[in-house]
């Protein structure tokens, strides 16, 4: 009902938005389409255009399949287990607890360390001669070389989790202070189960803010290639190869054109998530008003 | 809730707390072993990342975690801060790229948030949502465009290729979008009664509201741009403009002491300014998250 | 959401930030000031410029250039010794009256015998002339024959006198020969020596000398002929003398050879010692005092000079420790480099620098750490 | 109150930092001005050199070639004065990767592969803008990508134009060893030759044959069990070189031996690597059996693995291992040709995009011409060094060294065969690639006893099959 009052603002967005379009096109937007316009070429110097050619062979790469499997597969999994771990401390933390404000600031504090100082903690938990394997040898198990197994991406997906669990909760707790007591009460008067309750109040007015940390969870998602690469290097075990190795990679051979295109394709697949996402927001939205 | 007991408060804040300790333990490992002589640091962790050779009697070896220094030190803290010029010189590099980054996003995000949030254009939601896809893209995509346009620019080289890329990045421009988008319109509105343009109502009133929005987006932008490695490798060619994110990577696996020492000194701005901030970062991020 | 932010949590945080601050800041600014403490501290001086000095300086005995050794002629016992050692004596004045008494027994005994052969000989006389009255031809020719013998006997005995008389006249007393000093008495009153000299004479006209080992690079500076006049005595009587250098004579480098193992090339300070020989004009000199020589000789060319301690050696050559400057925007940083050089000459204290270095460029005197090496950080 | 303190901080803060960014290091301050003093300086002689100091057209257009290489060389220094001084209207600037030691700790290995990747990187990007040096030494930077992307320029076909270019005064075999279907992008501008010295009187005592013409790493193994059967003089069969650069750990082994039998576990065609076959983890066990059957070994042995970079390495290591010595080729894969294998040094090429290529290839020909270290890739260079050592006939080797400065008498006859040597280099040893780091990285745990040869094996392929899809 208020939006339309302010149709028409062309003129003002245009100022307000001027400094941060200039700056954004000329250091984003161009860059990003001279990428677009190279990944049509074939990278000689001429740089003749050869149409969809690099996106056949990108396509056919089985590298590159398995780097969207597998980043398909992290964003996958990770992303549920996070909102869901983080949805479940923003519940607990949402009561009356003892020391709640510390707790929910030792929670939080992982979002500010930066990567490359704990990377060594990671390392000393999942090394080969890691304190890991030493519990598990003295448990009389034979030690996991983790991240060179099917456990690497648990151990990534840890890391991700240990990171991003801080953010995600507070936007819960956050969504959880906006539902009113009342609904609640209303409910357990009228004799509602405690899983009711969650599943038909709290989860259906924390939806909006499901799908604002939806999108920070995947974006932070794919922020995770940093911890990766420092503990595991450019060629790490297959079920660690990700996308933004695969481009790292493609960098380091000068590989611009399927550098590119790799970005393009994952652009495409995340601007379709996205604007899905934004879609199905919307049609909810319209349907709780 | 009330049927909550003393109990079972008790049991789950003991639980949270034991979760929240170990959410902390890297951080606390970091900062306490930073503290062990470089001697101790040998004897514990020299196995890792080395295949060695399996000792005779079947034993294998292990690095040993601990948490606590048998022997406290603060030579580390020395070498770093006192023999070696560099960590604190990339130090203040590091300071007066983000900074700028840090100060020009804010300003430049918010006007263009504002748009965004409360003005109404043709392909508003369409420009919004390029600009939120930018902060999925690796920066490999736009690295050598970039690279052409710095070299145009004749910025290589120089702080400002770095700096000038992070005040125009798009997170500002996200956050603060969605942080206004909560402030009523009927505050806008009642300026526009009085006679306020959008000028007006921008610094007078939607600034002032979304402090909060600010604090939290200056907090995560800090900490953004306090780790970048890539785009100083790649544009600051001179060793003497690089970063403190590069320093770490400098040290070597056998002053790995040194190295815990200058993670702490790393992460302390930032811890320091989250704790101080947390209440407005709390807030701010909160409020970006709500959609009203 | 409760508020914790309590406004003396606040206080709390921000007297750490500003801590923090406070503590990057001030090893910023201070950072080359206490990253200089853990340097090795060294010591400087400044190369000179000019000549090496050679000093020498000895002592030596002066030696008589002559002497003569009075030796008792007639082995007498010494009655009376007339000087003392050290006395100096002109020629003929009596040094040691020795005791005649015998000789003058055996005189008087002597003349005693000659006046009792005269004695006989008159009577000799007589009886030849009775022969020569008795006309016995026998008689007489007998008397001559005896008048003969005793005549020669007579002559015999009087050459005898005569040589006692002179003896006691020539050695009653020993006599200075020439001017002189007594430098040495064995005489002693009552004692006859037995082929010992009874004293050293020495002989004052023809002058003194003294010999002394000198480092041979202060040796090799020196040429015969040349005057010395740092030459004075040592006692009470501390004259200054000159003298003239009447030889040089390289003495034997063996005690070089072995000392020098590591092959310091052909640095002066291994060169052999001379034994140089100085003549000493003076009068008033008696033999035996002991003289202090400085001989101080300079190098022909002015050279850079540096001090012995800084110069180090290795296999192949010399070095020292130059310092070079980086200027920082917070203060100079010291290098120690290590700055080949060339020793043209050396004396024990400083080397002549002929290749490296440059007056008053400053090299490294020593450091308070044990060894430096090329590039190592230092503070001044 | 807290808000003014706060912005004093953050005032304070900026103040700060760009007062310590503008009073950037003194030492970079000055090189710039030693740089522009130089420029000055270069002029000048320019102008002097041309004798019009008046009015002086030379400075106008004179030429800059950016030469860049990762480490500082004296060699590069040298003909860059040198060229400079005949070239009055070339100036050559010279760039290195490896940043100089800002402070004490500098130059330690962590500092080196920091270095290392910001110069990879930072070129890559260059070179793919289209910037970057005009010519390069490709030590470190990946010359075949830079190949397949063109980015570099075809030099086969300057050779073939340039009149003044004569390819048979090179080793041609080693000069055209870079060559694929698109042309020849790089040159060395030496080499050096791998292979092992052999106690030749030893090896005769047991009278076991070599023949180091047609040996194969599988070959060599079974030679190395005859010598060792027979019980002569040593335990081992090849050794640690006292004080000599010696390769003889696994990691050397592994390369060698995997990079022989490359086409055996990587169809490069295919893109299909078969490192799970049983065939690879029977290798790895094989090269450590030849660890545990103490064909290899520390100590003294009758071969000793040696890389040879020049006629008087060459003589010198001959020395070092004895009176009756001789140089042998390594074994090599089944099928590749005879003779000793090289492996190119100082390889150079010149930037396709670079504006001054006609000058840079100048330049280029002046180094192949004019370097002399190692075995140069002029042949008349060759000789002549040849020349001076028999004309020397002694040789003084460093007394750092084994022979501890021993002067020794030049052979003559060894340095004729030497020739053969070097004439016949054939295999290019190209023991890069990241395929081979893979398994040398990965191969460690099996050799360290950690990890089962099928482990490793696995791991291996795993990686080794993400690579070569990509």
């Amino acid at each position: 009902m208020s939006k339309g009052r302010l149709r028409g603002d062309g003129f003002v967005a245009a100022i307000f938005l001027a400094p941060s379009l200039i700056g954004f096109s000329m250091l984003y937007l161009l860059p990003f389409l001279i990428g677009l316009y190279e990944s049509f070429t074939d990278g000689t110097p001429g740089g003749s255009i050869v149409g969809l050619e690099n996106y056949i062979e990108l396509l056919r790469s089985g590298s590159f399949r398995k780097a969207a499997q597998n980043t398909l597969l992290f964003t996958g999994i990770g992303v549920p287990i996070l909102i869901a771990l983080s949805l479940t401390l923003a519940v607990l933390l949402n009561r009356v607890l003892y020391f709640r404000g510390w707790i929910r600031t030792s929670i939080m504090l992982p979002l500010v360390v930066p990567v490359v100082s704990v990377v060594t903690v990671w390392q000393i938990l999942f090394d080969w001669n890691g304190s890991l394997n030493a519990w598990f040898d003295r448990v009389g198990r034979a030690r996991v070389d983790w991240m060179q197994s099917y456990w690497s991406m648990s151990i990534i997906a840890v890391m991700y989790v240990w990171k991003n669990i801080g953010y995600n909760m507070i936007l819960f707790l956050a969504g959880l202070q906006s539902i009113p007591r009342d609904y609640y009460e209303t409910a357990s008067l009228e004799g509602a189960g405690r899983l009711y309750r969650f599943r038909h109040i709290t989860l259906v007015y924390l939806s909006p803010t499901m799908f604002f940390v939806l999108l920070i969870s995947v974006i932070n998602s794919f922020k995770v290639f940093r911890e990766t690469y420092l503990l595991a290097g450019d060629y790490p075990y297959d079920r660690l190869y990700m996308l933004q190795h695969y481009m790292n990679n493609m960098f380091f051979s000068l590989n611009v054109q399927k550098l590119t295109a790799a970005a393009t394709l994952m652009f495409g697949c995340i601007l379709l998530l996205v604007s899905g996402l934004l879609r199905v927001e919307r049609q909810f939205r319209e349907f709780t008003d | 809730m009330a049927h909550q007991t003393r109990l079972s408060r008790l049991l789950l804040s003991l639980a949270l707390g034991a979760f929240a300790a170990a959410m902390l333990f890297p951080i606390a490992f970091t900062v306490l072993n930073s503290f062990m002589t470089e001697e101790e640091i040998g004897r514990n962790y020299d196995l890792l990342g080395k295949m060695a050779e399996a000792p005779a009697g079947g034993q294998a070896a292990f690095v040993n975690l601990k948490l606590l220094p048998d022997w406290l030190t603060i030579r580390q803290y020395a070498q770093v801060l006192i023999l070696s010029p560099k960590f604190l010189r990339m130090f203040w590099n590091s300071i007066a790229l983000v900074l700028p980054i840090v100060a020009g996003q804010t300003l430049i995000g918010s006007l263009a948030a504002y748009a965004f949030a409360k003005l109404r254009f043709w392909g508003r939601d369409q420009l919004f949502l390029v600009y939120v896809m930018t902060m999925l893209m690796p920066f490999q995509v736009t690295l050598v465009p970039n690279y052409l346009i710095m070299d145009r620019l004749g910025l290589m080289d120089h702080e400002l290729a770095i700096i000038l890329p992070g005040i125009f990045g798009a997170f500002g421009v996200f956050m603060m979008r969605q942080f206004m988008s909560h402030i009523p319109y009927a505050l806008m509105e009642a300026a526009k009664m009085d006679g306020a343009g959008h000028g007006i109502i921008f610094a007078r009133i939607l600034l002032p509201l979304a402090k909060p929005g600010l604090a939290a987006l200056a907090v995560l932008l800090f900490v953004d741009y306090w780790n970048m490695v890539e785009q100083p490798l790649i544009f600051l060619q001179d060793a003497a403009k690089q970063p403190l994110s590069l320093f770490l990577a400098q040290i070597n696996q056998s002053a790995r002491g040194v190295g815990f020492a200058a993670s702490a000194l790393y992460m302390a701005p930032m811890v320091l300014l989250f704790l101080y901030a947390e209440s407005y970062f709390v807030e701010g991020i909160q409020q970006s998250g709500i959609k009203g | 959401m409760e508020e914790r932010m309590t406004s003396s949590r606040r206080k709390k945080l921000r007297l750490l930030t500003g801590l923090f601050l406070a503590l990057l800041v001030g090893c910023t600014l201070a950072g080359n000031t206490l990253r200089n403490l853990a340097l090795p501290r060294v010591y400087l001086a400044s190369a000179g410029s000019g000549t090496i000095l050679h000093p020498y300086e000895g002592t030596a005995t002066v030696m008589p250039k002559e002497s003569k050794e009075i030796v008792n002629p007639a082995g007498w016992k010494v009655a009376r010794i007339l000087v003392k050692a050290g006395d100096p004596v002109t020629q003929g004045q009596p040094l040691i009256v020795y005791d005649d008494s015998e000789t003058r027994e055996q005189l008087l005994d002597m003349q005693t015998e000659l006046k009792k052969s005269t004695l006989s000989m008159s009577l000799l006389q007589s009886n030849y002339r009775e022969a020569a009255i008795s006309g016995d031809e026998q008689k007489k020719e007998n008397a001559r024959v005896a008048i003969e013998t005793a005549k020669l006997d007579l002559s015999t005995q009087q050459r005898h006198i005569q040589q006692l008389e002179k003896d006691l006249a020539e050695n009653r007393q020993s006599v200075a020969p020439f001017d002189g000093v007594v430098t040495r008495l064995n005489a002693a009153v009552g004692f006859a020596s037995s082929g010992s000299p009874e004293l050293v004479l020495t002989d004052s006209a023809k002058g003194f000398a003294i010999e002394c080992q000198i480092p041979g690079d202060v040796a090799n500076l020196l040429e015969i002929g040349e005057d010395l006049d740092q030459i004075s005595l040592i006692g009470r009587d501390s004259r200054q003398l000159t003298g003239a250098i009447v030889d040089i004579k390289e003495s034997l480098p063996e005690q070089v050879n072995s000392s020098s193992g590591g092959n310091t090339g052909e640095l002066p300070s291994v060169l052999p010692h001379s034994v140089v020989r100085i003549e000493i004009k003076d009068t008033k000199l008696q033999g035996g005092e002991r003289v202090k020589i400085a001989i101080s000789k300079e190098s022909e060319n002015s050279m850079i000079t540096v001090p012995n301690e800084a110069i180090h050696y290795d296999e192949r050559s010399a070095y020292v420790f130059t310092l070079d400057t980086d200027s920082g925007p917070l203060g100079n940083a010291y290098r120690a480099v290590e700055t080949p050089v060339t020793i043209a000459d050396k004396n024990s204290f400083v080397a002549g620098i002929s290749e490296g270095l440059f007056p008053q460029q400053e090299v490294i005197l020593h450091s308070a750490k044990d060894f430096l090496m090329d590039g190592m950080r230092v503070r001044r | 109150m807290p808000k003014w303190s706060w912005k004093w901080i953050t005032l304070s803060l900026v103040t700060l930092s760009l007062a310590a960014c503008n009073a950037t290091p003194g030492t970079d301050g000055s090189q710039e001005n030693t740089g522009a003093d130089q420029e000055t300086n270069q002029t000048r002689n320019a102008s002097a050199g041309t004798g019009n100091a008046l009015d002086d057209p030379s400075s106008g257009e004179r030429k800059t070639i950016v030469f860049s290489a990762f480490w500082p060389n004296e060699q590069y220094e040298q003909a860059k004065k040198e060229y400079e001084a005949t070239h009055p209207d070339i100036e050559i600037k010279l760039q290195y990767g490896l940043s100089t030691p800002y402070s004490d700790e500098g130059g330690d290995e962590a500092q080196l592969n920091a270095d290392m990747e910001k110069y990879i990187t930072s070129t890559n990007a260059a070179m793919l803008a289209g910037k970057g040096p005009d010519l390069m030494d490709l030590r470190y930077l990946s010359a075949e990508d830079y190949t397949a992307h063109r980015l570099l320029d075809e030099l086969g076909k300057r050779m073939d134009q340039d009149q003044t270019f004569d390819k048979s005064d090179y080793f041609t075999h080693v000069l055209e060893s870079g060559r694929n279907e698109e042309g020849l992008f790089s040159v060395p501008l030496t080499f050096s030759l791998g292979g092992m010295i052999g106690d030749q009187a030893a090896i005769a005592q047991t009278g076991v044959k070599i023949d180091d013409r047609n040996w194969t790493w599988n070959d060599f193994i079974a030679t190395g069990q005859k010598l060792l059967a027979a019980k002569g003089p040593y335990k081992t069969v090849i050794g640690n070189g006292e004080g000599m650069i010696a390769a003889a750990g696994t990691d050397f082994f592994v390369r060698s031996i995997v990079t022989d039998n490359y086409g055996w576990f990587v169809d490069e065609a295919k893109r299909k690597a078969s490192f799970d076959s049983q065939d690879f983890s029977e290798l790895l066990k094989q090269i450590k059996g030849m660890f545990d059957d103490g064909i290899i070994a520390g100590g003294p042995a009758y071969f000793t693995n040696v890389t040879i970079n020049s006629p008087t390495d060459y003589l010198t290591s001959l020395q070092a291992f004895g009176d009756q010595t001789a140089f042998y080729a390594k074994p090599h894969a089944t099928g590749a040709a005879a003779g000793a294998a090289f492996t190119k040094e100082y390889n150079l090429g010149i930037n396709a995009k670079s504006s001054v290529r006609d000058e840079s290839w100048e330049f280029l020909k002046y180094l192949m011409n004019h370097t002399s270290f190692g075995f140069p890739i002029n042949k008349q260079r060759y000789m002549e060094d040849v020349q001076e050592l028999k004309d020397k006939g002694t040789i003084a080797p460093d007394k750092t060294g084994p022979l501890q400065g021993k002067e020794f008498r030049v052979d003559a006859a060894k340095l004729d065969r030497l020739e053969d040597f070097v004439n016949q280099a054939a295999q290019e040893r190209n023991e890069s690639g990241k395929v081979l780091d893979i398994v040398v990285a990965e191969s460690a745990a099996y050799f360290a006893g950690q990890k089962s040869a099928e482990d490793v094996a696995r791991l291996i392929q795993n990686k080794a099959n993400t690579l070569l899809n990509e």
